[in-house]
């Protein structure tokens, strides 16, 4: 019988085929790692929510809003007319602050603003992208209470950006409204409640048939 | 030894005697000395000459390639000819191009294997090759032609958060998801039919570097029959789902045209047209590249006389059928009685790219008749010359379909002509550098012929063959 | 410890002549080497068909109808747009993509199928030690018996198989 | 809120030097959210959304501030427009515009409908004058010219108190060296301030100088009644318009509400429609619009006119005559000239008396314009289609004779201070008088300029003029209807009106501009409540009251004799060539040089962008060897040779060579110097529209820039172009049409077809559009509104070379007909919307889609650029951004954009939108306001500044609109239907009114 020759021919070490399973369910975990990674990341109530910027003045909606009960028009004086809900000038402050805390040295850039002209430079939080058209006469004319898109300011010292703010959100609310709409006179209470007993769709829907409302999926409602 | 008395001394194996089966393996070779011939290619030191430098031409050409796509990015689209009717123009006749070289392949490994046509298994394994190269050049068009390279994956159907999805109705989306498609297939069909070689490779391995790399790559084939039997069938069931696909790869790409609604694009003609000239320009790239290979590898013992006889009469025929197609469009524009159409294909015959159009017919319709003459068909050098002048024409044909119909369409008030940039040649040029790079590689790390398939065609060394 | 026995026959004829033999002898946990697939051994081994064709057949249904239930629910459920005035969902446009993704399925199945059944990719296998196996992708035949057959005894299946005509037998060792 | 407030109040502001320095550093103008908001809104730039793909920072953009008011204004909604009233004074007649401004910058300049000079509408180069606003090339402070004529920097303050010392040294001399050169005006104030002047200057002498001088006009009316009469004309009354060298629907001070008026009778065509015979040299859009034109140099076109008085006088046509007109009349009869459209014109002059309008172009002689008066009077046309009235300036010499005396004087060297008040004399004054050379020797010269420009270049002193957007001022349109010139914005560089200047040198003291209009008005209105009076008509932008009242004069004799000298009038002799001058339709008189807008504006009838050229009968051409346009040929006239491209015009008289002036500027700023040749410089005093030149072909051809007809057609594709021509601007005579009123729906075969599945329904509002061809004159006002409105960018020449202009509509010009008399036919082109849009079945990712009211709708941020959409248009509307068309824009030229649309990056397409950002302001105020939107109420910017009211926008749903009307109609067709592209677009068919058996 004749032997088998010396070896001299490389082999694998056994090793290489451990591999084989961890390789395998790297090859399927890995794309939907990937996906998962993007997909959170990428998405705004990563990237945007909770952006909470310092402001120039330490102006706090808590405060105002929310314990004295300030409403939102008294300041974003244009929002049922204007697409903007404008930033108030600094007047309003002056308003009242002329007397109450006039001296506050935490409004001390009011006053030199409303003295000097030299407007105070805020920070921007809700920030749409350019080419996005968000016009808010449309929505708190139609009971889109402020809430909706802004969570509870009125409980905010620093204001954040509570919602997602992305197409998709836009479209959910767009395509199922009845959940999101009030009476267009409670659109700046944040705390709105429906009546008791009565579930909040069915209420937005009753709503929805009084002001005729038709939310459009159009691109045109929102891009030009 | 007994292959010899099997075959007549002379190394011309075109012989159409029916009685005798002409072999496809010339010169007493026999299954040692095959896979010596294929594998030392892949072993020796130095490669040819000729090797060394056409790599170095064609890298070069690849570097050029990459330095016009850097500057069309960073800069904009405008870099090109292009202009208002004419949207499209070097760009896409690239593409169209490039896929339908990329016929040939997959149409030689698939469909002649269904149909049983042994003399494939010389030339299958470059043309598939070939077949893939020619598709990633392909799909570079498509890829930088758009104005906003960096949203470019909106086209695939993936969630995002914009709710938005892809328009399933619109011919690109299809060609994305056919060319795709075809590219992967091709790729596994190629890869599986390299394994047995890689084998073959691997075992004569000298050093430990390449039998770890082929080791590899090779997957541990050990040519175990049980392993060949489900081998074998997994490839009848691709080459079976392959057909189907080679037809409509290019059906799809003309469906970009010939469902848009341009006069002398909105044709029904174009799918059959468009796989015809497809497979036609396909066979022509692999004669251009069979003529030199068999020269400077001396594999024409394997990729024999037979083997480009073949091929020549493939492509006389589809020749014809395109030449054919070219007639026939005109009859279906004078037919239709749409004025429109009408003037387009006269637009195209004496407009001001007749100059294109008659270069098309020429080199298709033309140059192959000379494939009658069976002292033609059997002249490496004649071969090679129409195998040349059959690409240039086919490329001008999908240039004089794009750019003579955008260039003048339905409303005069914006009729305007196209000329390229210094930009789009280049960018033309560089493409084909991409490819034969890509190309020279593969022959100096892979098996060029597929050994054990030849092997298999092969009269066994002891009495007669098993078939 | 030894893992089988290897032995070398001097063609495809002689490898199919004893491979019958051998399947007749009862052997079951065998194998032949090829450097290419050698018609009729199947047979002589008595392989039975594989059933890969049915999966590449389920594999280009689910293509199919993934292909078609995609582009339905993408434009005409989850956001249907008017597209130059055409029905939101229009199976002629889905033809294409759907025959694409049956393909894609049935193809990857057909190659991860065929290698997942062959146990491959396998980088470690005992005749890899072996340096007569090495010719087996180039031009010898060969028909490896393993130990753990239960017919397997060393002296007499060696010379079992030169009876069948083996130009060489050889030991190889090593454990799967 | 009173706009004046508004002004002072935003004034006030910005007059805090803080508050100015910090804005300057970005926007030298102030509003809510200046600084950053404004910025972002029109800087809607998407490569925002790059950043998005390439996920670099954690937030997506870059934070921004929003910088509100310290002091808001009352009332004042931020991010919200108004529209102002004002006026533009051109030549000395005016337009009422309204301005649109947003945030305090005026962004957009319509005509303002209560104007009678506007009516609502506005030519192009009014709605550019904001772009001059924001051009980084005016002159941004005072500059001094010692003897170097090296400029040095200077204050207004410093300049200021120069001037007083300087004028108050003139007081003893009572000003005798003292001369004003201005461009024409006619502001009242300016007249007040005038007076003073000459109180204190009463030697010093007012020159009056205006390149596109319409003073032949006043000569005429000199010979013919003994004074210099101003004509107008009352179109609405004519049923039969002779236009003889006079382009009365577009170059005329009264265009807009000419173009109105014979628009109107040209609508129901069951009335009687009337008839326009138009008799010129080169192709004017009056001869485009004319129902016969004859086209003879400009030379012998007095000829034809008398031609046709001889014929009217035979027949007894004209009662009245004194014998020695009548024999003057018969010189014409034994003229080489004839035609045999002279006795067709006279005969339906004839059979129109007091029905008929005979009007002479200003670039015919005096005496031309007498005949026509002469004429008018006999047709008893006097005083109903056309009327008179006194000229404000009676004794003032005319242009031609007081810019030469201003030469002599300089000569002589009796003027020592010469101020000059706008226009650009050094570069437009006839050459021969070499004005440029003078200026530069007298002691001072002071200039007051928008830009520092060629004359500037010569003067001692440069002094920045205030925009009219930025300044106060008063105007009288044409018919002296006059109205107040507010300002929009805070002048953005130091800058001085022309009333302020001259009120420095009258009184030795600087006024505001407000003060001083102000005090002129003051005095004309009621005192008691002068207050109310005034702010009305600064709000209305219109005076009630103040149109010119017409006079009924008397024919004088001494007419005959210059009449009968016309008739001497001969073809140049052999070998030479008749040159004519025009103005340009794009460039005016080469103010606008510098407004990429204009430049870039293909003219209406050769498509030429960038560029001018001589305009050649093709057979002349042949005669010089031009092949092709671009050629260059060199033409000499008095003395001066000027190589010029050439360009093959069909329907320019033959012998007769046509030029733009405005063009070939030097010192016009980076987008306009060395943009086309400087015909002026071929033209001297003695000839200012006419000259005698010889004509040779230079070797070399330049590549002109044409937005039609890129590539040199051959002839294969000229036969096709005529073919479709026909199809697509169809085109009928009256008699045509009243015989079958479908006529233009039967030109082209629609096969029959049947849907495969049930269309789209539109239920809710369902937008369309309608195109009147037979109103429309070609004159491109739609494309400019358009590009002012949707933020449409300049490309540049070579860019238009390879076709790749942007403006989304497109007037395409076909030459239709006898090639010998070719028919001009103009089609304005824009996005159809069509129901079955071709673009967006080939769009990969969904970026052009239809919305739920038709709207075809293009998604800048979804478009990746595959360009398959465009390629698949058949009416090729849609526009590629080939690169970054913004790149260089400088913050300041990025004010002019409109926040309300997206400023599209490179790699997207796009196109017509039919103004979607007005639909949805509407239908959000309307939804407000819970009430439903009126028909008209939605305008896309082409449709609000059409003079003629050709283009319609509506609610298709709505059975009352005019849309719905117009689609109606049975004249009404779609280009290419046949291809079954359903467009919302459609057309009505052109109808011409041609003399019985003159077809």
């Amino acid at each position: 019988m004749t032997q088998q020759g010396p070896n001299t021919v490389f082999v694998f070490p056994a090793w290489v085929d451990e591999l084989k399973p961890f390789i395998a369910a790297a090859g399927v975990g890995l794309p939907i790692y990937l996906v998962a990674l993007v997909w959170y990341g990428g998405s705004p109530a990563t990237t945007d929510v909770g952006y909470a910027p310092q402001q120039p003045v330490a102006y706090s909606h808590a405060l105002h809003a929310g314990e004295l009960g300030i409403d939102c028009r008294y300041c974003h004086n244009t929002v049922e007319v204007a697409a903007h809900a404008a930033v108030p000038p600094t007047q309003t402050c002056m308003n009242c602050h002329t007397n109450i805390r006039g001296t506050s040295p935490k409004l001390a850039a009011v006053r030199e603003s409303s003295a000097t002209g030299m407007p105070i430079p805020w920070v921007r939080v809700h920030d749409l992208p350019d080419y996005v058209y968000f016009n808010h006469s449309a929505h708190v004319r139609r009971g889109v209470g402020c809430v909706e898109c802004h969570g509870r300011i009125d409980a905010m010292d620093v204001v954040y950006q509570a919602k997602k703010l992305s197409m998709g959100w836009c479209l959910d609310c767009h395509r199922n409204p009845d959940a999101h709409l009030r009476p267009p006179e409670a659109a700046t209470q944040m705390d709105w409640e429906p009546p008791k007993g009565v579930d909040r769709t069915a209420f937005g829907k009753t709503i929805r048939e009084r002001l005729k409302l038709a939310p459009s999926e159009d691109c045109s409602t929102c891009h030009r | 030894m007994a292959v010899a008395t099997l075959e007549r001394p002379s190394r011309d194996n075109t012989s159409s005697d029916p009685a005798r089966r002409a072999p496809l393996v010339l010169a007493g070779n026999d299954y040692a000395s095959v896979t010596e011939k294929v594998c030392r290619i892949v072993e020796v030191r130095k490669p040819p000459r000729a090797w060394t430098l056409a790599f170095t031409i064609a890298a070069s050409f690849t570097g050029i390639l990459g330095l016009m796509v850097l500057y069309l990015i960073t800069t904009g689209v405008g870099v090109w000819g292009l202009n208002k009717p004419v949207s499209w123009g070097f760009d896409i006749t690239n593409f169209v191009f490039w896929v339908g070289i990329g016929h040939a392949g997959t149409l030689i490994s698939a469909i002649l294997y269904l149909f049983r046509q042994q003399w494939r298994t010389g030339i299958n394994r470059f043309a598939e090759a070939m077949t893939i190269f020619a598709v990633i050049c392909a799909l570079l068009f498509p890829g930088i032609h758009v104005g906003r390279i960096w949203f470019e994956y909106w086209i695939a159907p993936l969630p995002n958060q914009m709710s938005m999805w892809p328009n399933f109705r619109s011919p690109l989306l299809w060609d994305f998801f056919a060319v795709g498609t075809y590219f992967t297939v091709s790729l596994v069909f190629w890869y599986m039919g390299l394994i047995p070689d890689i084998a073959t490779i691997r075992d004569r391995a000298t050093t430990k570097a390449r039998r770890i790399a082929y080791g590899l790559l090779a997957m541990g084939w050990r040519g175990s029959n049980r392993h060949w039997h489900r081998y074998e069938r997994a490839y009848l069931l691709l080459a079976a789902l392959a057909t189907p696909l080679v037809l409509s790869v290019h059906s799809v790409v003309s469906f970009d045209f010939a469902t848009s609604m341009l006069p002398g694009w909105h044709a029904t003609i174009f799918p059959p047209y468009f796989v015809a000239g497809a497979i036609f320009g396909g066979f022509a790239m692999v004669l251009m590249l069979a003529v030199p290979c068999r020269q400077w590898f001396g594999v024409k013992d394997v990729i024999t006389p037979r083997h480009l006889e073949n091929m020549c009469k493939i492509v006389l025929a589809t020749g014809m059928m395109v030449g054919y197609a070219y007639a026939i469009e005109f009859f279906i524009a004078w037919y239709s009685g749409n004025p429109v159409e009408g003037f387009v294909f006269i637009n195209r015959a004496f407009g001001p790219y007749a100059w294109a159009y008659w270069t098309m017919v020429f080199c298709n319709v033309a140059t192959p008749q000379v494939f009658w003459s069976r002292r033609a068909r059997s002249n490496p050098w004649v071969i090679f010359a129409v195998a040349v002048f059959v690409n240039i024409g086919m490329w001008f044909e999908r240039f004089v379909i794009i750019v003579t119909t955008l260039s003048r369409d339905f409303l005069p008030s914006s009729w305007n002509s196209y000329t390229p940039t210094w930009v789009e040649v280049l960018t033309l040029m560089g493409s084909f550098g991409l490819f034969f790079t890509l190309f020279l590689l593969f022959l100096r790390f892979l098996p060029m012929i597929a050994m054990a398939e030849v092997k298999a065609i092969m009269p066994a060394p002891h009495g007669e063959a098993h078939r | 410890m030894t893992w089988g026995l290897l032995a070398e026959f001097a063609g495809p004829a002689e490898l199919v002549s004893a491979a019958e033999r051998l399947r007749d002898g009862g052997y079951t946990r065998w194998d032949a080497h090829t450097p290419f697939p050698v018609h009729g051994l199947d047979a002589a081994m008595g392989i039975r068909p594989t059933r890969l064709p049915w999966l590449v057949l389920g594999a280009g249904i689910c293509g199919c109808g993934g292909g078609l239930l995609m582009q339905w629910w993408m434009n005409a459920v989850a956001y249907p747009l008017i597209v130059s005035g055409k029905p939101f969902n229009s199976l002629p446009a889905s033809i294409p993509v759907a025959f694409e993704l049956t393909i894609l399925l049935a193809s990857l199945t057909a190659f991860g199928a065929m290698m997942v059944a062959n146990g491959l990719p396998r980088f470690r296998h005992p005749l890899f030690a072996s340096r007569e196996f090495l010719r087996a992708t180039t031009d010898a035949f060969f028909i490896a018996v393993e130990a753990a057959d239960p017919k397997f005894d060393l002296e007499a299946t060696e010379a079992a198989l030169r009876a069948l005509g083996a130009s060489r037998v050889v030991r190889v060792e090593g454990d799967a | 809120m009173p706009p004046v407030e508004l002004w002072r109040s935003l004034d006030d502001l910005a007059g805090d030097p803080t508050l100015r320095e910090l804005v300057s550093r970005e926007f030298p103008a102030h509003a809510d959210e200046m600084l950053a908001s404004s910025r972002r809104d029109f800087l809607k730039l998407m490569g925002a959304s790059v950043a998005l793909a390439g996920m670099t920072a954690c937030r997506r953009w870059p934070s921004e501030l929003i910088v509100p008011f310290a002091h808001r204004p009352e009332g004042y909604v931020p991010g919200s427009t108004l529209q102002y009233a004002t006026s533009l004074d051109v030549g000395g007649a005016a337009t009422g515009l309204l301005v649109t401004s947003y945030d305090g910058r005026p962004i957009k300049i319509e005509g303002n409908p209560s104007h009678p000079q506007s009516l609502g509408a506005t030519d192009p180069c009014a709605q550019a004058t904001v772009l001059q606003l924001y051009d980084p090339d005016r002159s941004q402070g005072v500059v001094q010219r010692e003897g170097s004529g090296e400029p040095a920097p200077r204050t207004v303050e410093a300049f200021t108190t120069w001037a007083r010392t300087h004028f108050a040294s003139l007081d003893a001399s009572k000003g005798a060296g003292l001369r004003v050169l201005a461009e024409p005006s006619s502001s009242l104030a300016l007249l007040a301030i005038r007076e003073r002047f000459a109180r204190r200057f009463p030697g010093a002498v007012w020159v009056e100088w205006d390149p596109l001088s319409r003073d032949a006009a006043r000569e005429g009316a000199t010979l013919a009644f003994g004074r210099p009469l101003r004509t107008h004309l009352a179109l609405e009354r004519a049923d039969v318009i002779a236009a003889f060298d006079a382009d009365l629907l577009f170059d005329d001070p009264a265009a807009l509400a000419n173009a109105r008026a014979w628009a109107r009778r040209r609508r129901a065509p069951d009335d009687v429609m009337n008839r326009l015979w138009a008799v010129e040299a080169g192709y004017s859009l009056t001869g485009g619009s004319a129902d016969h034109r004859i086209a003879v140099p400009s030379v012998l076109v007095p000829v034809v006119l008398g031609r046709v008085a001889a014929v009217l006088a035979r027949a007894g046509a004209l009662p009245g005559l004194p014998p020695e007109t009548r024999a003057a009349l018969e010189r014409f009869s034994s003229h080489s000239f004839d035609d045999p459209r002279i006795a067709a014109l006279a005969r339906d002059l004839a059979g129109a008396p007091g029905r008929s309008a005979v009007v002479v172009g200003p670039r015919q002689p005096a005496a031309a314009h007498a005949l026509a008066h002469l004429l008018n009077h006999g047709l008893a046309n006097a005083g109903v289609t056309v009327w008179y009235s006194e000229d404000p300036e009676p004794a003032r010499p005319s242009h031609r004779e007081a810019i030469a005396r201003l030469a002599g004087d300089l000569n002589a060297g009796v003027v020592d201070t010469v101020v000059v008040l706008g226009g650009n004399p050094a570069y437009d004054a006839p050459r021969d008088l070499d004005l440029a050379g003078k200026l530069s020797h007298v002691k001072t010269a002071i200039r007051l300029g928008l830009y520092d420009d060629e004359t500037s270049e010569v003067c001692d002193w440069h002094v920045p003029q205030a925009h009219y957007l930025e300044s106060w001022g008063d105007a009288r349109g044409w018919d002296g209807t006059a109205g107040i010139v507010q300002p929009l914005i805070r002048p953005l560089y130091d800058g001085m009106s022309a009333i302020e200047l001259i009120a420095l040198v009258a009184d030795g003291k600087t006024t505001p501009g407000y003060d001083l209009v102000r005090a002129t008005w003051q005095a004309r209105l009621p005192s008691p409540d002068f207050e109310r009076a005034w702010r009305r008509i600064v709000h209305d932008g219109v005076a009630e009251g103040t149109r010119f009242v017409a006079v009924a004069p008397e024919l004088s004799p001494g007419a005959a004799a210059p009449i009968a000298a016309l008739a001497d009038a001969e073809l140049p002799r052999a070998g030479t060539y008749e040159l004519t001058f025009s103005r340009s339709a794009s460039l005016h008189d080469g103010r606008y040089a510098n407004l990429g807008w204009l430049a870039e504006l293909p003219d209406p009838v050769t498509k030429l962008t960038w560029d001018n050229a001589a305009l050649l009968h093709p057979e002349d051409a042949k005669a010089l060897g031009v092949k092709r346009n671009g050629d260059r040929v060199a033409i000499e006239a008095d003395g001066r040779e000027l190589t010029v491209p050439a360009f093959l015009l069909p329907g320019q008289a033959k012998g007769s060579i046509g030029l733009d002036l405005g063009w070939g500027r030097r010192r016009a700023g980076r987008v306009g110097d060395a943009v086309g040749v400087d015909a002026y410089a071929l033209r001297s005093s003695d000839s200012l529209w006419r000259a005698e030149a010889r004509v040779a072909r230079r070797p070399g051809t330049d590549a002109l820039a044409s937005t039609q007809d890129h590539h040199i057609v051959d002839t294969l594709g000229k036969r096709e172009q005529a073919i479709r021509a026909e199809e697509l601007v169809r085109t009928g005579t009256l008699e045509e049409f009243l015989e079958n009123r479908a006529f233009a729906r039967e030109r082209v075969e629609i096969p029959p077809d049947a849907p495969l599945w049930t269309p789209h329904a539109y239920p809710g509002h369902k937008w369309g559009l309608a195109i009147d061809l037979t109103a429309c004159t070609g004159c491109h006002a739609c494309t400019i509104a358009c590009q002012a409105e949707n933020n449409i960018p300049v490309v540049g020449p070579a860019e238009v070379r390879r076709g790749r202009e942007m403006h989304w509509i497109r007037v395409d010009r076909y030459f239709a007909g006898d090639p010998a008399a070719p028919r001009l036919a103009f089609q304005p082109m824009a996005c159809h919307h069509c129901e079955t849009a071709p673009c967006e079945q080939v769009c990969p990712v969904a970026a052009t889609v239809h919305d739920h009211e038709g709207l075809n709708v293009m998604v800048y941020n979804r478009c990746v650029g595959t360009r398959y959409c465009s390629n698949n248009c058949p009416y090729k509307v849609r526009r590629f951004n080939w690169f970054n068309n913004h790149k260089h824009a400088t913050a300041v030229e990025m004010m002019v954009m409109n926040p309300e649309v997206t400023v599209r990056s490179r790699g997207v397409m796009e196109k017509c939108t039919y103004c979607l950002q007005r639909i949805e302001a509407v239908k959000i105020a309307a939804k407000n306001e819970a009430r439903a939107i009126r028909d008209g109420e939605i305008v896309p910017a082409c449709a609000q500044v059409c003079p003629t009211e050709a283009i319609v926008f509506g609610d298709l749903n709505d059975p009352e609109s005019r849309v719905r009307a117009a689609h109606d109609d049975p004249r009404c067709y779609g280009v290419l239907e046949e291809v079954n592209t359903k467009p919302r677009t459609r057309y009505l068919a052109r109808l011409t009114n041609p003399a019985r058996g003159e077809a």
